[in-house]
């Protein structure tokens, strides 16, 4: 497909014009800035509107297939139209994982009958989708699986339990890893992948409360659940290759993603924009040298940040470590985060005690944001392990 | 006279507070407080008034211990310790806005009820946050013998228990403190907020030009003393925050496996969690120097010794809770998980009466420039 | 335009000074220079007379390559990376300062010696340590054509060597520009200084009423554009700095043991080192995002760009310094340690030319304020 | 004996007299802080006369015994002198090994004979000692000494080395552990301790440059070198215990050292004086609100130091971990005095670049004093290992 100039400079005016007249007023309650912390049916229902409407307007699953419910246009108009709803900071599509994991292995690895069963209502985001990958004590250890499926006539049966599953109570399906056998050469050689029916009896997704005191995630549980063998995608024991397939989905290193805003971040401008507005002792925290200080710090800390993206496309100033900025994204980003956040109160004087409520600053969103900031330095290894993965991966320092 | 002085009386005062709150305080009694209107128990409370706590620092004249305040330091140090929620520091604080500012009457009125076990609570700061007491937007306008007052303040303690509440607005251009009694208070006057330590009980008082009777008007505005007695209390709740997140941490490090060893073996978890403990043994030192500056009497180097407490112990508390939730993994981003009551309760106890940076800045002119 | 470009011919300079300066600057030939009296043997400035490096950003005409100074960014880079001393970053700077501010005479007589080869230097500094390039004591009076100048400079790099100093006074009340040529000043106007990195040959210059014709005051002034000169190859020697000591902190992680393990594998280390890569990552991202500024002329950005590379490159150069002799234990302690001339290296460059909090303080307006 | 209040002040009163009146005037090159620091002759002849004045004034050795030296008064005329010192910052006395470790090992000990050996010498500073405990390879683990001391008839043959020797090129004499004996019940009992003559063929001193570019200590070779059995202190196997004996003498916990200076030390109230002084941009530092805002910071850590060794005199605030304060002294000290040093020279603008020599501020003190702080955080167990040490004996973590 040949795309011309002045198409895409059409369609950047048209998106922009949508999201721009089509942005949603304040609900009235704090929204969710990810996925993962979607805690009560009002922000749910919200979300999944927004999803839908969007869909409806044609600007998600641009790139997919027409036959499946995707428009069949060139990858370039998603990426306009998922500029323009950045730019708009409207809020993000909350089927993230159908979106962005399983749709798009769904449309590599899948038969036409699972196509057509599943693409489109991951798109209108009828059907909402989560991920079984992390279990209790396992952590991010994939190869450490423990949940079981055994093969009994045209059905495998589930045990165990998967954690951290977000959407979990609102989820139609499940991308699920399970143990269909114990004796491979190695630990990943006995997994497989599932594509499994929530509503299927003996799965139960239990609530579990965030130290945020809202709910976002849940523990499965698996109890003697039978799902159909057809729900198996990839043969057994290829449920590694299939899982490590969607990671690369995810990440967006092999395209294929539907496309749309993923969540809506708080960035260093933010706490910027907080800062001219919030006031410590009567005057905008701006204006206090110390504030100003730490903000210039933050500021050199995220460019440096984007900079370093930048230049890890530039081989030649790729260092002695040349692995060093792609194995170090996760902790740089999430403990920036971290720490911009817990500054963000500080801006607040007093009121930097208040919580989520119409009467704190930014209806308490800074305070929540920084306890949730926790997921990125905890979720898929925590900095203390990150630290050690690069030490030792990176710098070739030796194994504690 | 010693650098840091502690008597007799004051180690059986402590002894008492500490058994006291880790017998009435377990953690599981702390998270079900948490679901209750009140932030203690009312039996807990009148145990407390029976132990004196009310009137410690009330004058025997008017029923009272007539100890200093510096001996009410080991009881707010042993709640911080286990995340007790009460109206004592609000009281005690009531209480030295009285005795320091208030008139005879007043006094007689209020601080035998206070000593008998009447809560009272304070309402200096307003929506926008700022810690500078004197710089307010609340007023009352004085005709004839009547004070009319139109205020709003946030973050008054445990308001619809207080007996009394001690509010501060300007009148005819100063800031002056004007005693409220509940009875007073028009329906709907308070209104409960949403802090991030939920074992406060935090309201908002407005009011509309509310007429009190001018005898209400506290003679003196001693807000430095207020805020003197605000630092040291709430340091001690600090000093006690510290070490109760210091065990929380500990019990896990020496608890929880991975890749089969102890988490607490591993030096990123074992380094960061000695540093916490010397903070803490900074912040303690601190409270006692600043307690035993009070008691002494030594106004030179009182303000500087309670604003370096405040500050030490602001970003060290903040910091251990901060640690604390990441120490825990997994376990630790969950509301189960204690740390993150820890946590919160160290934003609250930063944010109340000046962060670290807002007592550095009040300290430069103090340490640096003769 | 990409925010980080980086071109073929700019690839192969890289190589070309990475190979040499490794070749050229083994740590035991930096160690014997420093017992010279010059910072670099007069061989290997030859070699790199004849790489063309000090005519790399002298335009064509006066006989040098016309490159923008960005190309000089990886020179300074692989000196810093191997410790290496010479006078290629002060001659750099006067040929800057020639190029922005020399009117066309004086071009034509220092700039083809330059390219040539002779060093050149610039005194700009006094003995107050402002970093305010404009806020000068010395002076010179004009009297018909000739200049009567008196001034005490400090920190003059390599100026025995130097056939040029382009030294800085107030000039009528403004700050202005001369340059001296070496014949011209009397003997005993240079005196060797002790500066903590001994790669380093600093001299303060100092002249009394020395009388020079008008004509050698520079036409420009442009402190601005010296500033920014200095910022980039002081932050590209930092980048290379950070990755030496880096390199020399693994070696000793990955080979030396206590209680039978190496002691890389201890958290307490390997956690640090990890840090000190990413501010390593983050330092040369700054550097070549300034670079990067300065080729395409993006002055919007520039000033902004260099002053986060120097204040983010000061301070992880220095710490990197600090831990690299702390992680050596007992070894770190002696002069035959590297570790030393690391952390020397890192204080010489975070306090010339500003250090990070000098920075900081001038991007607040830059990027705070609209 | 009894001392009267008259007694004392008037005492005061004359020591304070004598040290403004005596305190040397500057030597015009800069002085060592400590004796760890005494790098060239002429620092240390400066030294060596100065504690020999203050020896011959009758101002150090104040409660030895007269009949080997001393003047037999009470220790708190001592206590007055020392305090005088302090107070007019004059120099330290530099034979610290032989004031506060041989001396009173030595009077608690030796025999009539060896007192009246040594103890004068000690005090008029013509026979400097030196220690020879620590090794290298082994830090500051006593038990580990390797080097040997056979004996062969009347004399030791001492064969190993020793490390970090303090004053070694300069020391008539050193106390020195030497394992006699390997094959004892455990690593401790084959020690025994010697008061080695330097002046003995086979001991030789080698200094070692310091990262300063200064000398100051030395590591000490024995070959063979043969000293009289005489020299033993403590019998044979006892140099364990005459060891930690010496160690409480050096701490002061058991009192008898003959006092005076040990060390000029910086203070934080010279890092304030030092902001007053020295210029940022033309302005004096401490008029910039974020030197303003460290040096309060630094001053409320030393001030917590500090009100930590109060509170650790009351029992009843001694918190649940009562060892936490006096095991960390050491680790706060060292820590805080390099990050000290370390913010000098931000002060100085510049200067910061310079090093020691006339045009430096100070002379180049605070570069110097910079460098030299890494000998508390590196020396007698890393900061690294005081946090392992903490961590363990005081908190009960699990041992790594």
């Amino acid at each position: 497909m040949s795309v011309t100039q002045a198409e895409i400079t059409e369609f950047e005016e048209q998106a922009d014009r949508w999201f721009a007249e089509n942005k949603p007023a304040n609900p009235g309650f704090i929204l969710p800035e990810t996925f993962m912390e979607v805690g009560t049916d009002q922000q749910f229902e919200f979300l999944r509107n927004w999803q839908q409407k969007v869909y409806e307007n044609g600007y998600v699953g641009m790139s997919w297939p027409k036959e499946f419910g995707g428009l069949g246009m060139d990858q370039v108009f998603q990426d306009i139209a998922t500029k323009a709803m950045a730019k708009h900071r409207v809020p993000f599509l909350p089927n993230t994982i159908g979106l962005n994991w399983a749709g798009p292995l769904i449309l590599a690895m899948g038969s036409q009958e699972e196509k057509s069963r599943y693409i489109k209502g991951i798109l209108s985001a009828e059907d909402i989708w989560c991920q079984g990958f992390s279990e209790p004590d396992h952590g991010s250890d994939l190869g450490s699986a423990q949940c079981k499926a055994v093969k009994d006539g045209d059905e495998y049966v589930i045990n165990g339990s998967k954690i951290w599953t977000s959407l979990g109570s609102y989820a139609k399906y499940m991308i699920l890893i399970a143990r269909t056998s114990t004796d491979g050469p190695n630990k990943y050689a006995g997994l497989s992948f599932f594509l499994a029916p929530m509503q299927t009896e003996g799965i139960e997704p239990r609530p579990i409360k965030k130290l945020t005191g809202e709910y976002g995630f849940c523990q499965t549980f698996f109890n003697d659940a039978r799902i159909p063998a057809s729900c198996m995608i990839g043969g057994e024991g290829e449920g590694w290759k299939v899982a490590m397939a969607t990671l690369m989905f995810e990440r967006g290193a092999a395209g294929g993603q539907a496309g749309g805003l993923a969540m809506m971040d708080l960035s260093i401008d933010d706490v910027v924009e907080l800062a001219r507005r919030a006031k410590r002792n009567g005057k905008p925290a701006i204006e206090d040298p110390r504030v100003r200080e730490e903000l210039v710090d933050l500021i050199t800390e995220a460019r440096g940040n984007s900079h370093m993206a930048a230049r890890d496309k530039v081989p030649a100033l790729a260092t002695d470590w040349p692995t060093a900025i792609s194995m170090s994204g996760k902790l740089r980003s999430s403990e920036l985060k971290r720490r911009m956040c817990q500054f963000a109160l500080s801006l607040q004087g007093a009121n930097g005690a208040r919580y989520v409520s119409s009467d704190a600053v930014d209806g308490g969103l800074w305070q929540r944001s920084y306890l949730n900031a926790f997921s990125g330095t905890i979720g898929g290894g925590t900095s203390q392990i990150q630290h050690n993965i690069i030490g030792e991966r990176v710098l070739g320092l030796p194994k504690g | 006279m010693a650098t840091i002085e502690f008597s007799e009386e004051q180690t059986m005062l402590m002894e008492t507070a500490v058994d006291f709150c880790r017998k009435q305080s377990p953690i599981e009694r702390v998270r079900a407080q948490i679901e209750q209107p009140q932030s203690v128990d009312p039996a807990v409370w009148q145990e407390m008034v029976n132990l004196g706590w009310t009137g410690i620092t009330v004058p025997e004249q008017y029923g009272g211990l007539g100890l200093s305040l510096a001996d009410a330091v080991p009881i707010a140090e042993s709640m911080g310790r286990h995340l007790m929620g009460s109206p004592f520091v609000s009281t005690t604080l009531a209480t030295q806005a009285l005795i320091s500012s208030g008139g005879e009457a007043l006094r007689e009125r209020w601080l035998p009820q206070i000593a008998a076990g009447t809560p009272a609570s304070m309402a200096l700061t307003e929506e926008d946050g700022n810690w500078n007491l004197t710089e307010i937007g609340s007023f009352a306008t004085l005709q004839g013998d009547q004070l009319s007052l139109t205020a709003k303040k946030c973050f008054v303690q445990d308001a619809p228990d207080a007996g009394v509440i001690v509010v501060s607005a300007n009148v005819d251009g100063r800031a002056r403190l004007i005693a409220i009694a509940a009875d007073q208070l028009p329906p709907g006057a308070l209104t409960r907020e949403t802090v991030i330590d939920e074992t406060r009980r935090s309201y908002t008082l407005e009011v509309d030009a509310l007429a009190l009777p001018v005898a209400q008007l506290l003679e003196g505005a001693d807000f430095a003393a207020i805020e003197r007695a605000a630092l040291l209390l709430l340091s001690a709740e600090m000093s006690g925050g510290l070490s109760g997140v210091l065990h929380v941490i500990i019990d896990y490090l020496t608890t929880r496996k991975q890749f089969d060893q102890y988490i607490g073996s591993y030096q990123s978890l074992k380094h960061p969690t000695v540093q916490i403990l010397l903070s803490l043994e900074a912040c303690r030192s601190h409270l006692y120097r600043a307690a035993t500056c009070m008691a002494q009497g030594n106004a030179t180097e009182l303000e500087a010794a309670l604003r370096m407490a405040k500050a030490q112990g602001s970003e060290a508390f903040a910091f251990a809770g901060d640690r604390a939730v990441q120490f825990h993994g997994g376990f630790g981003f969950t509301y189960e998980c204690d740390a993150q009551l820890f946590l919160r309760r160290a934003l609250w106890c930063q944010y109340q009466f000046g962060d670290a940076a807002y007592h550095r800045n009040l300290l430069a002119p103090l340490l640096l420039d003769d």
